[in-house]
């Protein structure tokens, strides 16, 4: 690989193949197998109400990961995601009070929490320079607390229709499919928006600046701490709406986010990113998200034990990064 | 100590690549037992390559070794320490939280059962130091951390002779040292070679390799041009052997008086933890070369005037206003540039593609969500793939990640970087320091044609010739001052004197920058 | 067994796949080779579930002989099993309309030795508050202490669910001398007992909810159990699914006496059915998302559940929005007696049951502590009654003023600051 | 009154080089002593409710002590929970109450944990995989395993190895004395032998290392493999105060995280190479003072968590911010 890059032109149509090749995360040819495991086990799941199903389960964790793979490509980890998940089920249920005409303005205020959660995560890391991994790993005892302490112990209210509609509801009739989850909706207008957001602007190119080499980074006129700080608070966000759909599609629940945070992070690094940063693309870390629900799908409908579901999601994330490490490695 | 024995140490046809680059290329050297044999040449021209070789840090892709007239090949550092060969690397090679001994003895504690034994410890410890004299100096208890620059040169000295070896390797051991640590040295080297040790030597100053060698091996862009007997050549000769061509040839034409205009950058007075009371000027279209020791303070310069460790007081002028550089954005800002000399940890984004490590400073001069243009700006659409042909960076695709580049090509993003960003004060610090003749040939025409395009230039260097080549003005620093400035064309001595201090009636005392800033020199 | 066999192939599997891993790390040091077999070894992982596909292909044959559905000897005791069902046709003794001070087959002891003037300070020793059921006991027994100015302090300490930790806590609360009675509500039943052997010692004690393995504590609070539990839904689903009856059976997670017990009831009865088909038996977590989506995966496989059994209702309403969603006619559901399923049983007309663990056990303990403080003797075996909200008693407690998560059966509406105290209004 | 003990202190460890995280604990302890005899019942002091405040830390310390190593290395340890509920499993099953089978289940387990830890370090060291997804799934993996072959609590442990949790000798508990045992061994470990030097150095900065001669892949994976043994430590201490193992006893307690927090609090740094197992004793202890506290002043359940999670968050701050005050 290296030496090809530098020995010259003449033979650089191989080189843009190889690494066009380089650039098609692993991922999508993993799903592909998935969904073709669950296929051969019942057809039912590939029919466009299934998929449909699948995406709908799966929106709250592939947008929660989405979030989190801008804070893993800066070079840090957010925990605290699953503690904000479930503090925004909780606090919904609060605040909505029973009253559906609540449950606007709650929206909003749900989301101020998320954004200020994230701002401390970030500055604890930017300023405080506590290790990310302790300081959202404090979050996350903290908010967990905090949610609970906040409602007495138990959810308070109902979570009203019109809120669970994001979760829960479905737009119909529409053609082919007769009916569209609004929780796929928003999965999608949220990828598409991180997507550009990463992918097409400023901020997802700094970002990958400040994991990469901080330093440089800096030298380079990048603002790395208020970097940091952005990508925390897009993690929170990601967690709150995840939080939303969660709420909507199960109801009232006082962990609904638990243990999240270490999916997020495991489908992220299925999806190639790099922990410590520098590596990472939106699209690939939704598919690992995406994958890691249709593997659960698939062992399911094996009839695997499932205890043994998580020493295969063990085994494979192992391998995925191991993987990832050794073509690093090979092409250096 | 007679050259009737055989060689200790042989290399026969070494030959050893990097991605990208040839490092060395059939390379066949004898090195004799109780004589000091310096390498010179270019940076980037292998030295450092090799001595890695030697000690076992790196293997050879073809060739072999031998010692003592047998062929030996080393997987792991520790393999050429046992057999006898130790070395000082160019670039500290200490924990700066633990203590002297633990560094010195660091995997070959005494110790019995796996425990250490701290008098004896302490016992060897002092001992080695008394080898190198600096006993007085240096507490093997110290935290290496607290010790100034020179002390650690002088830990490093101690460690590789820790070893008893037969062979030993250093890579520019002087370089962070004042005259009279040189003369601790010498005085060193001479005891060593009186019973019977080898001694290989890299250094840049040619005084030193002179007085010291018997032997001189010149090495250039990979190959072995040649070795001679020190007291069979001048110094001339080398340096010819060294570059290929006549040193007068080799820059570019320094700068007419009508290319040099106003005063672009002037700082007044600026001190801060490491600097003292600096004050230059520096004009558009002149290069002003920057000389001085390891540690004299030269980096902490550029770090200061870009905003990295801002200046605590005194004043900054941009052309002729006065302007607060806090951070660097705020210089680039002010239209500036700095081409560090640490390109893997500074300058460059490895994972990232091309375009985007040269784009970087443009961007974040941008609105965080504006969209991005992927081979340039609004305005200029195919900006990069302008820059990459005009300092002709070699690569397959300009989306090619950079750590796949060369040396040489990377240093030739790094600047497109700052020519992207449109600079017109542009601060280089060691831009040629290990890549290859040619690529360093155009770089000097770069920053000439900077240059010559108006643009003010503060070039750092700690190789002479370079210095001296490309400057129309020579700045020299020690011990976080200005010590002296030097008209183009000023000859090595003049400036190795101001470097060491003299002149400025510090002929005692010690250059003593501490803490990180000059550990990543 | 075939399922025994693929649980044992699949340790094997995994024990080699582990194992690849080491020797492949031994084997290269900075070479390629080890993360490349690494990725063969992830292959494996992923692949391998094909492979497995024929040993599949009966789901149906799933439900009763799924891994979730095997009921451990350790779980199950004919004689306890017999105590609850003969238990459940009996009528408990004690004051009409106040069942948290009714007791059924007592036998008393006497507390003479303990007797003592007030003022009183009560310990309790909590497993944690870390679901909604707890949480609406604890406010209950707060409401019951406040109800007793002779207790003048009440001491808790909560294990936030961890054995060890509670065990600390029991020690502390010990050598802190000042309790005179150790409530104690054990976070799990053999972890936990010798911590209050070592308490009786010292103390008069009081165990609730959750029992240990000693009779040392003066009196045992434990409503009629898990068997009656499990065997009430069932039964009811049996007599009223008709023939042929397609039944999900939804369990939290294995390895809880309590749900265990419940299960194996229901398992006895279901087998003992004709016209029952137990089509699946799932762990839902009691995480709403999963066992709607479980729910809702059923669906999509066998078209129609007529049934649905839960150990524990704190999911149910989950479990029938599953079949709102994919619209499809309610099912028979087996809830418990939360808020929010009572309320959408209600409102829906559902053919349902709610068999319960009542949350008014947790008054009793304060009750027998203040009886021991007397010196009154009280049952050994403190065994509460165990209601169960049908479709015809459904009305009474349904309290639409209380949240979702509360539960109906807290005998705490005549309490002092009801409803507020409960998060009602 | 806080501050004057705080300045003593602070002489006082200038002497006796103690790492500043007991600054902290003294600070913590005289807090809870006060807060306790104005809002509590003023019973901290009395000598059980100590020695229960350490016991309540014991089971958390073991596996700390191993966690230190590791992240001096600049590795982590996600899979101990899990591998102390194996233990503890194990152990119970194995016994199955019999004295004399004793020594046989306690050699088996110390050699489960040997194994885990090897794998988790050839796959740190060897595959160059992040140690914190390594151990995460190595975690999974353990709980996958496990989970599927017990549900519940298997077997006993006899009564006689339950004085391991219980036992006393004269007013001391066994347990103390085993935590102040792994915390001493640790400590000389570290600060005499070479393998102690050896790891300061790789977590220092493995290339030095490496460059003078060290096997850092070696160092590493026996870093991994003692901190497992700790774990199996703990399993067997936690397994024989509950007398009998049961699959979630590792992760109820929280071990992972929590041993992580209680060493980074001691003051070791994740990044590897600075601190000890004497740092991260006070940091544990000061997890058990702080529960004690709690518990003593009957604070709200929820607020408890609340407060722990900003304490650690604090701790670590205070660290950061004093060296950079150092630096300026």
């Amino acid at each position: 690989m290296a030496q090809l890059s530098t020995i010259g032109q003449e033979k650089s149509w191989r080189d843009r193949i190889l690494s066009g090749l380089r650039s098609v995360s692993p991922i999508y040819v993993v799903l592909i197998l998935l969904l073709i495991g669950i296929g051969t086990q019942n057809p039912v799941f590939l029919e466009p109400s299934g998929i449909l199903n699948l995406l709908r389960r799966a929106a709250p964790l592939m947008i929660l990961t989405a979030g989190q793979l801008f804070v893993i490509v800066s070079g840090g980890f957010d925990l605290s995601v699953g503690s904000i998940m479930s503090l925004t089920v909780i606090g919904a249920s609060l605040l909505i009070n029973n009253d559906p005409t609540n449950a606007w303005w709650v929206i909003l205020v749900l989301f101020g929490i998320g954004i200020v959660a994230g701002l401390i995560n970030g500055a604890l890391v930017s300023y405080l320079k506590v290790p990310s991994l302790i300081a959202t790993l404090g979050m996350l005892l903290a908010l967990r607390g905090a949610g609970l302490y906040w409602t007495g112990g138990a959810p308070r209210g109902y979570l009203t229709d019109n809120f669970r509609a994001f979760g829960r509801g479905w737009l119909e009739p529409v053609p082919w499919v007769e009916r569209f989850p609004y929780a796929v909706i928003v999965l999608i207008v949220v990828s598409a928006i991180l997507i550009y957001l990463f992918h097409y602007t400023n901020l997802g190119r700094q970002l990958l600046a400040v994991g990469d080499n901080p330093r440089a980074a800096k030298l380079a006129g990048i603002q790395v701490e208020k970097m940091r700080i952005v990508a925390f608070a897009v993690s929170a966000v990601t967690a709150v709406i995840a939080g939303i759909l969660q709420g909507g599609f199960g109801g009232v629940n006082p962990d609904a986010g638990d243990g999240y945070e270490l999916q997020a992070i495991s489908a992220a690094v299925l999806g190639g990113a790099v922990l410590l940063g520098g590596r990472g693309s939106v699209p690939a870390a939704i598919a690992g998200a995406l994958a890691l629900e249709a593997l659960f799908t698939l062992l399911n409908l094996l009839g695997l034990p499932k205890p043994l579901r998580d020493a295969v999601q063990g085994l494979i994330i192992i391998g995925a990064v191991a993987y990832a490490a050794f073509s690093g490695r090979r092409s250096r | 100590m007679a050259n009737a024995q055989l060689p200790i140490l042989e290399a026969r046809n070494i030959t050893k690549r990097f991605p990208g680059v040839v490092a060395l290329n059939d390379v066949s050297i004898q090195f004799m037992p109780g004589e000091v044999h310096a390498v010179v040449g270019e940076n980037g021209a292998g030295k450092s390559t090799l001595m890695k070789l030697l000690a076992g840090a790196y293997t050879p892709d073809e060739g072999e070794l031998f010692f003592q007239g047998s062929s030996i090949s080393f997987n792991h550092p520790r393999e050429a320490q046992e057999v006898g060969i130790s070395i000082i690397y160019q670039e500290f090679n200490l924990l700066p939280e633990r203590t002297v001994a633990q560094n010195i003895f660091l995997g070959r504690e005494p110790s019995r059962y796996g425990v250490v034994d701290q008098r004896q410890l302490m016992r060897q410890t002092q001992a080695v130091l008394q080898r190198v004299g600096a006993e007085t100096m240096i507490s093997p208890d110290a935290e290496v951390k607290t010790l100034s620059i020179a002390q650690q040169q002088l830990v490093e000295i101690a460690k590789a002779l820790s070893f008893d070896s037969k062979v030993l390797i250093m890579d520019e051991p002087t370089a962070a040292l004042a005259t009279h640590e040189v003369e601790i040295l010498t005085r060193l080297i001479h005891k060593l070679i009186a019973n019977g040790m080898a001694v290989i030597f890299i250094s840049h100053r040619f005084t030193e390799v002179f007085d010291l060698a018997k032997m001189i091996t010149v090495l250039k862009d990979g190959q072995h041009v040649a070795t001679v007997a020190a007291d069979a050549a001048t110094p001339s000769q080398v340096i010819t052997m060294m570059v290929g061509r006549e040193l007068d040839q080799y820059f570019p034409e320094l700068a007419r008086a009508d290319e040099i205009g106003a005063v672009a950058l002037e700082v007044v007075n600026g001190s801060n933890a490491k600097l003292h009371d600096i004050s230059l000027k520096l004009r558009a279209g002149e290069i002003v070369g920057v000389s001085g020791l390891q540690g004299s303070g030269r980096t902490e310069l550029a770090q200061a005037i870009f905003g990295v460790e801002p200046f605590t007081s005194g004043r900054i002028l941009v052309k002729g206003t006065e302007r607060p550089i806090k951070t660097p954005k705020a210089a680039i800002n002010l239209r500036m540039g700095f081409v560090t000399e640490d390109r893997k940890a500074e300058g460059i984004f490895p994972n990232q593609p091309l375009n985007d490590n040269i784009l970087a400073p443009v961007r974040a001069l941008q609105a965080l969500l504006r969209r991005i243009k992927r081979f340039g700006t609004a305005e200029k659409p195919q900006l990069v793939l302008e820059l990459v042909q005009q300092v002709d960076v070699r690569t397959p695709s300009i989306q090619q990640e950079v750590q796949y580049l060369s040396g040489g090509n990377q240093q030739k993003v790094v600047l497109a970087k700052w020519l992207a960003s449109t600079c017109d004060i542009l601060i280089f610090d060691e831009p040629t320091r290990g890549i290859d003749v040619d690529a360093k040939a155009s770089i000097h025409e770069m920053i000439r044609d900077l240059a010559q395009a108006g643009t003010a230039v503060l070039m750092i260097s700690s190789e002479l010739p370079e210095v001296i080549g490309m400057s129309d003005r020579i700045v020299v620093m020690w011990d976080g001052r200005i010590s002296g400035e030097l008209p183009a064309g000023a000859g090595e001595e003049a400036i190795m004197h101001l470097a060491t201090g003299h002149q400025e009636s510090h002929r005692t005392a010690v250059p003593e920058p501490r803490g990180e800033g000059t550990l990543e020199l | 067994m075939l399922n025994k066999n693929k649980k044992r192939s699949w340790l094997v599997l995994l024990a080699l796949v582990a194992l690849i891993f080491g020797l492949v790390a031994c084997g290269g040091s900075d070479t390629e080779e080890p993360a490349g077999d690494d990725t063969a070894a992830e292959d494996t992982a992923v692949e391998e579930p094909a492979a497995e596909e024929p040993a599949v292909e009966e789901p149906v044959a799933a439900g009763l002989e799924s891994d979730a559905a095997e009921v451990k000897s350790e779980f199950f005791s004919q004689e306890q099993y017999d105590r609850s069902m003969r238990q459940m046709t009996l009528t408990a003794e004690g004051p009409e309309g106040e069942p948290w001070l009714q007791y059924l087959e007592a036998e008393f002891v006497d507390t003479s030795e303990f007797a003592k003037d007030g003022p009183y300070t009560f310990c309790f020793s909590n497993a944690g508050v870390n679901n909604p059921w707890r949480v609406v006991g604890y406010n209950t027994m707060l409401a019951e202490v406040d109800l007793h100015p002779e207790i003048e302090e009440f001491i808790h300490v909560d294990a936030e669910g961890s054995d060890e930790k509670q065990i600390s806590d029991i020690a502390d609360l010990v050598a802190g001398g000042n309790c005179d009675v150790l409530i104690v509500s054990p976070n799990t039943t053999a972890a936990l007992t010798p911590a209050v052997e070592q308490a009786c010692e010292v103390l008069p004690v009081i165990v609730f909810d959750r029992g240990v393995f000693t009779d040392c504590p003066v009196s045992f609070v434990q409503p009629i159990g898990g068997y009656a539990f499990g065997e009430a839904g069932a039964r009811y689903i049996i007599d009223n699914c008709g023939d042929d009856c397609n039944v999900l059976a939804l369990r939290i997670l294995p390895g809880v006496d309590v749900l265990e017990e419940r299960w194996a009831s229901a398992k006895l009865a279901f087998e003992g059915a004709g016209n029952i088909n137990v089509i699946g038996v799932e762990f839902g977590d009691g995480d709403n998302a999963k066992v709607k989506s479980i729910v809702t995966d059923y669906l999509d496989r066998f078209g129609q559940i007529d049934a649905v059994w839960m150990d524990a209702g704190a999911t149910a309403v989950a479990a029938l929005e599953a079949f709102e969603d994919a619209g499809q006619p309610y099912p028979i559901i087996v809830g418990e007696d939360q808020q929010d399923f009572l309320v959408k049983w209600q409102e829906n007309g559902l053919s349902g049951i709610a068999p319960t663990f009542p949350t008014f056990q947790w008054r009793t303990p304060i009750i027998a502590g203040l009886r021991i403080m007397n010196g009154e003797e009280l049952p050994a075996v403190w065994r509460l009654p165990q209601p169960i909200i049908t479709n015809d008693n459904l009305d009474q407690y349904v309290q639409p003023n209380m949240p979702p998560l509360h539960y109906a059966m807290c005998g705490c509406e005549g309490m002092p600051d009801f409803p507020g105290r409960w998060g009602g209004e | 009154m806080t501050v004057k003990t705080l300045s003593n202190v602070r002489s006082l460890m200038r002497e006796t080089r103690l790492p500043p995280v007991y600054a902290i604990l003294v600070v913590v302890f005289v807090a809870a002593v006060v807060l306790d005899a104005i809002f509590g019942r003023g019973q901290i002091t009395s000598s059980t409710i100590l020695t229960n405040m350490v016991v309540r830390s014991v089971a958390l310390g073991i596996v700390a002590m191993g966690q230190t190593f590791v992240m001096l290395a600049a590795s982590i340890d996600l899979s101990v929970a899990y591998l102390i509920s194996v233990t503890a499993v194990m152990a119970s099953y194995l016994m199955q109450g019999d004295p004399n089978r004793v020594p046989m289940a306690v050699a088996a387990v110390f050699g489960i944990g040997a194994v885990v830890g090897l794998v988790n370090g050839l796959i740190v060291s060897k595959l160059k995989v992040n140690p914190f997804i390594a151990t995460l799934g190595v975690g999974l993996v353990l709980k996958g395993l496990l989970n599927a072959s017990f549900e519940t609590f298997v077997g006993a442990v006899p009564r006689s190895f339950q004085t391991l949790g219980y036992g006393q000798i004269g007013p001391i508990p066994i347990s103390i004395l085993v935590l102040l045992a792994v915390t001493i061994i640790g400590a000389l470990v570290l600060s005499r032998t070479k393998f102690g030097a050896h790891l300061y150095a790789v977590g220092g900065n493995v290339e030095t290392s490496r460059l003078s001669g060290l096997r850092t892949d070696r160092v590493i994976i026996l870093a991994h493999v003692i901190c497992s043994l700790t774990a199996v430590l703990t399993g067997l201490f936690v397994v024989s105060r509950l007398r009998s193992g049961a699959p979630w006893v590792g992760t109820d307690g929280l071990y992972d995280l929590e041993s992580i927090a209680a060493v980074v609090v001691g003051g070791t740094a994740l990044s590897g190479g600075k601190g000890g197992v004497v740092g991260t004793l006070a940091g544990v202890l000061i997890f058990g003072i702080l529960d004690t506290m709690f518990n003593q002043l009957g604070v709200d359940t929820f607020l408890k968590q609340v407060l722990r999670g900003a304490i650690i968050i604090l701790a670590v701050a205070s660290y950061t911010i004093r060296s950079r005050e150092k630096a300026a």
